[in-house]
């Protein structure tokens, strides 16, 4: 394979964030100083230098952007002050923008004023449709179905999921296609080569590491991680995550019981009943998780934070309303008396849920998807044959 | 005089350091040499030309006794002045010291083994014993000194060596071979780290040169002979014809039609054969270039005017010499990166030249078509591997450093990039070298600037071919990129630029007639990097700036003012001393063959006179110290043995042969 | 001059009272250093030993062994003698 | 006392000022030159050997330092701080501040029975402290002057020395002493210090114990070193592999320090040449991201060591931490190939980089990589700011032996101009200097 150099790209990848790209003179110190780095997948330098060099598709088929949980160790001791970090970042940005045809992606990361207008229109469009149609505002209790109806909720629901899913699926596509082809990997490899551990990878790609955040917490070795565990960086990554998780479980199951018809969505249920349960927990990890963040953002308090793109905010300005308005809501349904807020609360807190999972594959989120996918890459290893052991041996 | 009674010698051996005693066993040596006649003590010392061990010396002469002193340690180079120094100060004759050369010949030598290096030394300083036995007192030539210098070279290093010179109350002769001050500084525009504009620097340095009462400066003038030594050279100067004046210059510069290749631009553009090289030049009368010129008349409104150069040939007395001859760019052989071969391949100083040219447009112009990317080479004509690079004349590559190309690289790709922003610019080196102060400074603007740095390994050099048809640009550069973990990366450019690196100059004789040598680099060479950095091996013959090595501006003016601070130290009082060395003639044997006289190469070094020997008329050799270099060529022709050069004469050869040759008695016992 | 009239044992004196907190400093120092020379000593008297040897047996750190033997050789009072291992050994130099 | 009247002040008695003070001597001018240390020699007397031409350093040096020393027209003030330096005239009022020795050196012979005497053994900083000597002592074997020096921060006034002493040089009585000079100019030769390590934790921060700097290794290097042998610090082991860290404490924005140190390249692989002849059987290895051999001779230096076995890896190395056994662990990526490594060495040398060593109280501008500003490096390399004061060595920045030397004949030639053309001295005295 020839490898051509584009010098379009470093420019390119400037607009994405990548502050001090040029910087960099290659000593390898990012790469030797993470701990999440490997000999099978090389990073931040070997990304740093595909772009200093406009190496497009080994970028974009490169999973190991993906890997990297922004520790911000690497830009703390780049001699060159190059921010490593962030051009990962940068990099992650790039690809989501790239792996979308689409071009929704684009606008968040290229032109995030028009991004940011997108997500406040659609959040409008969400509720302005949804508020079409309300029927009543209850003031002795707050029946937030009976204002809008759950089944009208749960169509719209499964509408953009249905759609998120399509364009999920398109993007991923394009991943592995990229993935692939900067691999090696044909048909014909995976058809006719050595034995893969498709489930073991699997396993790990999908629970090990995003649920059980392993390398993140066991590998990262960074000051923060060995700060109490409530302000660890990866409890705050998880807490984020598994409050999400929580919640989208809890109204999955919600909508479940209704299905199977143990219990009417919207019907009163006392703390302990488990979807109830888990959502409030979930709510509450994720409230946590994400204010947390948007603090540090703010404050700028390490190297991995010191640089926020818009696409950055808009991601956890998304996350943080669903959130904390979710929350408003649940505080609405226990006061004594029902406020007449607590049914636009819930308008919000829809419709900003709606945008969020709508743009899931064109914003930050979709991390979760790729990192998934690149992780399944990564763990993906030929099964050693093993061979009976020889009597004797040398 | 101690001198006069029976010798007392004092033996020192020096460790070195670890340099001769990691070899020889020292104390074995001097236990043994104990025993050998008239050797009153023997010392062996850590370091003998520190201050302690030269102390101990001369704390023996005054105590003990000691009238003779013979030290073996590194080479007589490094420290025989040293140690004769000593002496003198304990109040010694200084000729009264041998010096042997335990480490150069030994040591270092024989490093394997220790045994045998040990043997070694014990029979190397029993004959310097051995002729210690037999040395006489002797006396320095004393000679009157020049308090003139002569300055070899008009570039920025001779301007600054002439300028510190002068400054110093001596006079100081400068000559250049070509018509204008300047040399190669005034080939570049801006120089690092201050940006200042060259020129400018330049021309504040030649206006001080020339305005000082004490410097004189022949342009188009070349040595053409040397003779004498230190305080009282003789040099032979030929000038040429400027070939036109002030008042007719125009008129025949208008006139003149002959163009040539121009090598201030490095065939760039063409000029005249009358020419300035630049506007506000130094001086600003034209010169005629003689070489091309064709010899045809001008027509100058209607009159033949036909010019010839009557070359001035004309004598100087100088106490020194100042060799300030400067360097030349590597030229590439046709072929090397395409150089030659395709017209978008150029060196880096043709590329300063034509940007100092083209000082408008918006985007850099090459060959006809506007440039977007550029490769820039490093390291050629440099660092150079054997059987992988070309090897120059002499069948040597040049394997060093260049040590400005790094750097002048990098205030290239600033320029470029402040003049033309959207220009892309692929840097191919082995290691960045911006060592100097300021120097890393432009890496890093180079790096914020856009500039991609691409490693390449010294034996597997880019490739440059033209691009196949069809492509988007003329010229592909392929690279076997070290930064992208050897993986090959091409790149498709308008221009290749190679930073060529210094080649030593062709001095037309001038070092055979200076008699100063040069390194393996074939650059001039320095007598020691750090004990005499500027010194050659002739005395008063000193080295100022680029012809003695890769260096940049700041450096050679270093470089120059050091020598000048030599050329201040050696004629400053007007008076030099010279070693004894030299041959004498023993006239109770002398009977005037001429045989000597046939034998010498030096000028006037020897010669026989008729002297009046009991009323008759005889023929005697008689040697002119000051002429004569010590050879010895006189000594091996004498019938008689007449002829014996001081302080090596062939009684204390014979002593010394005689000693290598004995086993002592000791030396079964040390070596065993 | 007023340090003329001192007499030599009242000049020591006053410089020990106006460096009082060096001289202080300094005593532990020697006494630590006495304490060290002492263990040292009889353990190298016994036979040629390594540094570590001398740290385990001592339960001095084997870096301040190390700086101390290397004092005590160079003012006569230890010699290297061989190696063991990577390690030179040293001895007591025994006093005539 | 002398005549207090010079033509040139020259601080620093290192080899660049010595070199100076000799070029300035030489041409007749009478010149001081004043030191801190209670011996002239500088950093470079503590060098084993130089490169490239592996002379021993003594060899360069100590017969300079004798030069100085014997030098009719150079005056030596050791042991001396600078207080104060005042225009007076077109030269300066130099107050120099003479440190009490505690040792009459008109009388000291330097036998160094006081030193065998005293009862305290101290830290050498000769010898990076990692040799001892007394607290009265004669400061190394080849000082100069050779004379003795007691340091008052160990002694105990014990009085041992004092007694022991054959020629009765030990003077408790001493007292500091204040004296001005007038000079016509002033060379400033106060060379450097090695970068600080201590910030950089991810290199221990200098607190791990077979993790050395450059000087340490010199000495472990040179036949008069702390331990006569190359042993690694921490356990007294001869090392069987050695690893150096090029750029630790140049070129690296953490720490500040931008610029290039110029010659850590040259003496590491010096000193792993060395070390290949003392330690035959040790593997050497140099991390480094630019190998900057530019000098005259050096190019093929680095050849020759690679031809010798040294490993050269490209990559900077990221950190430093030790095993259970002090083993220093290096971790790095090999920039050729990408490959991350993590390796165990028994002794890592930290290739610092020069910093410009605390300068007296001559107040001049100082450029912004710290050293002594030079305004027009490419007309007047050795100029500074402040007229009649000049520049050399590595207070100019980094600079190697050989540049420094010549550096400093250069600014000896400026000096001396200027003394012709500002100085004090009558025009018959100038004549005079040459007669």
């Amino acid at each position: 394979m020839t490898n051509r150099v584009d010098p379009t790209l470093m420019r390119d990848f400037k607009k994405y964030g990548a502050v001090g790209i040029e910087k960099c003179f290659n000593c390898g110190t990012c790469t030797a100083t993470c701990s999440l780095t490997s000999n099978d997948s090389q990073f931040p330098r070997r990304i740093i230098r595909m772009a200093q060099l406009g190496l497009r598709d080994q970028i974009l088929g490169s999973k190991e952007m993906w890997l990297c949980y922004n520790c911000g160790k690497c830009s703390e001791t780049c001699p060159k002050q190059a921010e490593p970090a962030n051009i990962m970042a940068a990099a992650r940005c790039y690809a989501i923008t790239n792996y979308d045809t689409l071009g929704i992606g684009r606008l968040f990361c290229r032109v995030p004023l028009v991004g940011g207008l997108i997500a406040v229109l659609l959040a409008i469009f969400f509720g302005a449709f949804m508020y079409t149609q309300r029927e009543t505002m209850s003031t002795e209790s707050l029946k937030l179905f009976n204002f809008i109806p759950y089944e009208f909720i749960h169509t719209a629901g499964i509408v953009v999921m249905i759609l998120v899913a399509l364009a999920s699926l398109l993007a991923i596509f394009n991943m592995v296609v990229r993935m692939a082809r900067a691999n090696d990997i044909t048909i014909k490899t995976i058809t006719g080569g050595a034995r893969m551990n498709w489930l073991t990878a699997f396993w790990d790609a999908v629970v090990v590491q995003p649920l059980g955040q392993k390398r993140y917490r066991e590998e990262c070795d960074i000051e923060e991680n060995r700060r109490v565990w409530y302000l660890s960086k990866w409890f705050i990554h998880a807490a984020t995550m598994w409050g999400f998780l929580g919640l989208v479980l809890a109204t999955a199951l919600d909508y479940l019981l209704e299905i199977v018809g143990v219990k009417a969505t919207g019907a009163a249920v006392p703390i302990w009943y488990p979807p109830r349960l888990i959502g409030t927990l979930g709510g509450l990890l994720f409230t946590y998780g994400v204010t947390v963040l948007l603090v540090k953002r703010w404050r700028a308090v390490d190297k991995a934070h010191s640089y926020s793109r818009p696409s950055d905010w808009i991601f956890l300005a998304l996350l943080w309303f669903s959130g904390i308005t979710g929350f408003i809501v649940e505080i609405a349904l226990y006061l004594p008396r029902a406020p007449i807020w607590g049914y636009w609360m819930f308008l919000f807190h829809v419709s900003v849920s709606m945008t969020l999972i709508f743009l899931l594959p064109f914003t930050k989120f979709a991390h979760s998807l790729y990192r998934v996918v690149a992780l399944y890459f990564h763990a993906l290893k030929p099964v050693p044959v093993i061979e009976p052991a020889k009597a004797g041996t040398d | 005089m101690p001198e006069n009674q029976q010798p007392r010698i004092g033996v020192y051996i020096c460790h070195c350091g670890g340099n001769i005693s990691g070899a020889v066993q020292c104390e074995s040596v001097a236990k043994a040499l104990k025993g050998l006649p008239n050797v009153t003590i023997t010392r062996t010392d850590e370091s003998m030309c520190s201050d302690a061990g030269q102390s101990l010396i001369e704390k023996d002469i005054q105590e003990l006794g000691i009238n003779r002193v013979v030290v073996g340690a590194c080479a007589p180079m490094l420290h025989e002045q040293t140690f004769r120094g000593a002496v003198t100060r304990a109040g010694l004759n200084p000729f009264l010291y041998h010096h042997v050369g335990l480490r150069e010949q030994d040591s270092w030598v024989h490093g394997h083994d220790k045994t045998a290096a040990t043997d070694k030394a014990l029979r190397l300083m029993s004959a310097g014993v051995a002729k210690a036995r037999l040395l006489q007192p002797l006396d320095p030539i004393r000679l009157g000194a020049e308090k003139h210098a002569l300055v070899i070279g008009g570039g920025v290093a001779g301007l600054r060596a002439a300028l510190d010179i002068a400054r110093q109350g001596l006079r100081v002769t400068l000559i250049e071979k070509s018509p204008f001050l300047g040399g190669r500084m005034a080939q570049l525009e801006t120089v690092f780290p201050t940006e200042e504009e060259a020129r400018a620097l330049l021309h504040d340095l030649i206006q001080k040169v020339t305005a000082h009462p004490n410097v004189t400066i022949f342009m188009g003038a070349e040595v053409m002979g040397v003779s004498g030594y230190v305080g009282n050279f003789t040099i032979q100067v030929k000038q040429h014809s400027r070939g036109v004046s002030d008042d007719n210059a125009e008129a025949l510069m208008s006139a003149c039609t002959q163009e040539v290749p121009d090598p201030f631009n490095y065939g760039l553009t063409k000029r005249k054969v009358i020419y300035r090289p630049y506007e506000g030049c130094y001086s600003s009368t034209p010169a005629v270039d003689w070489d091309h010129y064709d010899g045809r008349p001008f027509d100058v409104n209607g009159w033949p005017i036909e010019l010839k150069d009557e070359p001035k040939s004309f004598e100087l007395n100088v106490g020194a010499v100042v060799v300030a001859t400067g360097f030349d760019p590597y030229t590439p052989p046709q072929g090397e990166y395409g150089f030659g071969e395709l017209p978008q391949v150029v060196t880096l100083p043709q590329l300063i030249r034509h940007l100092a040219l083209s000082k408008d447009g918006k985007s850099l112009q090459w060959n006809g078509r506007a440039v977007r990317d550029v490769a820039l080479i490093h390291c050629v004509g440099s660092r150079q591997v054997d059987g992988v690079h070309q090897p120059q004349e002499d069948g040597q590559v040049n394997n060093y450093c260049s040590r400005v190309c790094c750097t002048a690289s990098l205030h290239m790709t600033a320029d470029l990039h402040k003049r033309y922003p959207e220009l892309n610019i692929y840097d191919l080196h082995q290691d960045i070298r911006t060592y100097g102060r300021g120097h890393e400074e432009y890496y890093r603007h180079a790096l914020e600037d856009g500039v991609r740095f691409l490693r390449y390994n010294g034996e597997e050099v880019p490739e440059v071919s033209p691009a196949p048809q069809g492509d988007s640009h003329p010229v592909l550069v392929k690279v076997k990129d070290m930064l992208t973990y050897g993986e090959e990366i091409e790149i498709p450019v308008d221009l290749v630029v190679l930073a060529v690196g210094f080649m030593p100059r062709d001095l037309h004789g001038l070092d055979k007639m200076l008699k100063i040598s040069r390194g393996n680099d074939r650059f001039l060479l320095e007598v020691h990097p750090k004990l005499r950095p500027v010194e050659t091996a002739v005395k008063g013959v000193i080295l100022a700036g680029s012809a003695q090595g890769p260096m940049n501006i700041q450096e050679s003016l270093s470089a120059a003012s050091a020598a000048a601070a030599k050329v201040a130290s050696l004629l400053g009082r007007g008076k030099v001393e010279l070693p004894p060395f030299v041959a004498a003639v023993d006239v109770e044997k002398c009977n005037g063959t001429g045989a000597c006289v046939e034998a010498c190469v030096y000028e006037g070094a020897i010669a026989l006179q008729t002297f009046n020997e009991n009323g008759e008329e005889v023929k005697r050799a008689v040697i002119t110290p000051a002429n004569c270099v010590g050879c010895g060529a006189c000594v091996a022709v004498c019938p008689n043995n007449a002829v014996n050069v001081q302080g090596w004469t062939l009684a204390q050869y014979e002593a010394m042969v005689e000693a290598i040759g004995m086993d002592l008695p000791a030396m079964t016992e040390v070596t065993a | 001059m007023t340090t003329q009239t001192l007499s030599r044992a009242e000049l020591l004196k006053q410089l020990r009272t106006t460096h009082a907190e060096s001289v202080k400093r300094a005593q532990e120092l020697l006494k630590e250093q006495k304490h060290m020379q002492q263990e040292l000593c009889a353990f190298f008297r016994e036979k040629p030993r390594t540094v570590p040897e001398a740290a385990q047996a001592t339960g001095i750190p084997a870096d301040k062994v190390l700086w101390f033997v290397a004092a005590m050789k160079k003012y006569g009072i230890v010699a290297e003698a061989g190696m063991c291992g990577d390690y030179p050994l040293y001895k007591k130099v025994e006093e005539n | 006392m002398d005549d207090l009247h010079m033509d040139a002040l020259v601080i620093g008695g290192g080899i660049a000022g010595m070199q100076s003070a000799l070029d300035l001597g030489d041409q007749g001018f009478q010149v001081a030159l004043v030191e801190r240390d209670p011996s002239i020699g500088g950093r470079m007397i503590t060098l084993s050997k130089v490169f490239p031409t592996l002379d021993c350093c003594s060899c360069i040096t100590t017969p300079k330092m004798s030069a100085v020393a014997h030098h009719p027209n150079i005056h030596l003030y050791t042991y001396c701080e600078i207080q104060s330096v005042q225009e007076h005239g077109a030269g300066f009022d130099v107050s120099i501040l003479q440190k009490p020795r505690y040792v009459d050196i008109s009388k000291c012979t330097g036998c160094r029975e006081c030193e065998y005497e005293c009862p305290i053994t101290v830290p050498s900083p000769f010898d990076r402290n990692l040799g001892a000597y007394r607290a009265i002592r004669v400061p190394f074997s080849t000082a100069v002057p050779q004379k003795a020096v007691l340091d008052p921060e160990y002694c105990l006034w014990c009085g041992k020395c004092e007694q022991k002493c054959p020629v009765e040089a030990i003077d408790f009585s001493q007292q500091p002493e204040t004296f001005t000079i007038e000079a016509d100019s002033i060379i400033m030769a106060t060379g450097f210090d090695l970068t600080p390590v201590s910030t950089k934790k991810e290199y221990g921060a200098g607190k791990l114990h077979n993790v050395i700097d450059p000087l340490m290794m010199e000495r472990f290097l040179a036949p008069t070193g702390p331990y006569g042998r190359v042993l690694r610090p921490g356990d007294g082991k001869e090392p069987g592999s050695i690893a150096y860290v090029q750029c630790a404490g140049s070129r690296d924005e953490t720490l500040g320090i931008t610029y290039c140190s110029r010659v850590c390249c040259m003496y590491a692989i010096k000193q792993a040449m060395l070390l290949n002849g003392a330690l035959p059987m040790a593997d050497i290895t140099i991390y480094y991201m630019d190998i900057r051999t530019f000098g005259k001779g050096y190019e093929q230096f680095y050849q020759n060591a690679k031809a010798m076995g040294v490993n050269f890896v490209r990559g900077k190395v990221a950190s430093i931490r030790e095993d259970a056994d002090q083993n220093p662990i290096l971790k790095v990526e090999m920039t050729d190939t990408g490959e991350i490594v993590e390796q165990t060495f028994d002794l890592v040398v930290l290739s610092q980089g020069i910093v410009p060593a605390s300068h007296p109280t001559v107040s001049l501008p100082l450029g912004s990589d710290g050293f002594i500003s030079v305004p027009a490096p490419d007309s007047a390399p050795c100029v500074t700011g402040r007229p009649g004061i000049f520049v050399t060595g590595t207070a100019a920045g980094p600079m190697d032996i050989v540049d420094s030397i010549v550096s400093a004949s250069a600014a000896a030639a400026e000096a001396s101009a200027y003394i012709r053309e500002n100085g004090s001295r009558l025009e018959v005295e100038k004549e005079a200097l040459y007669a």
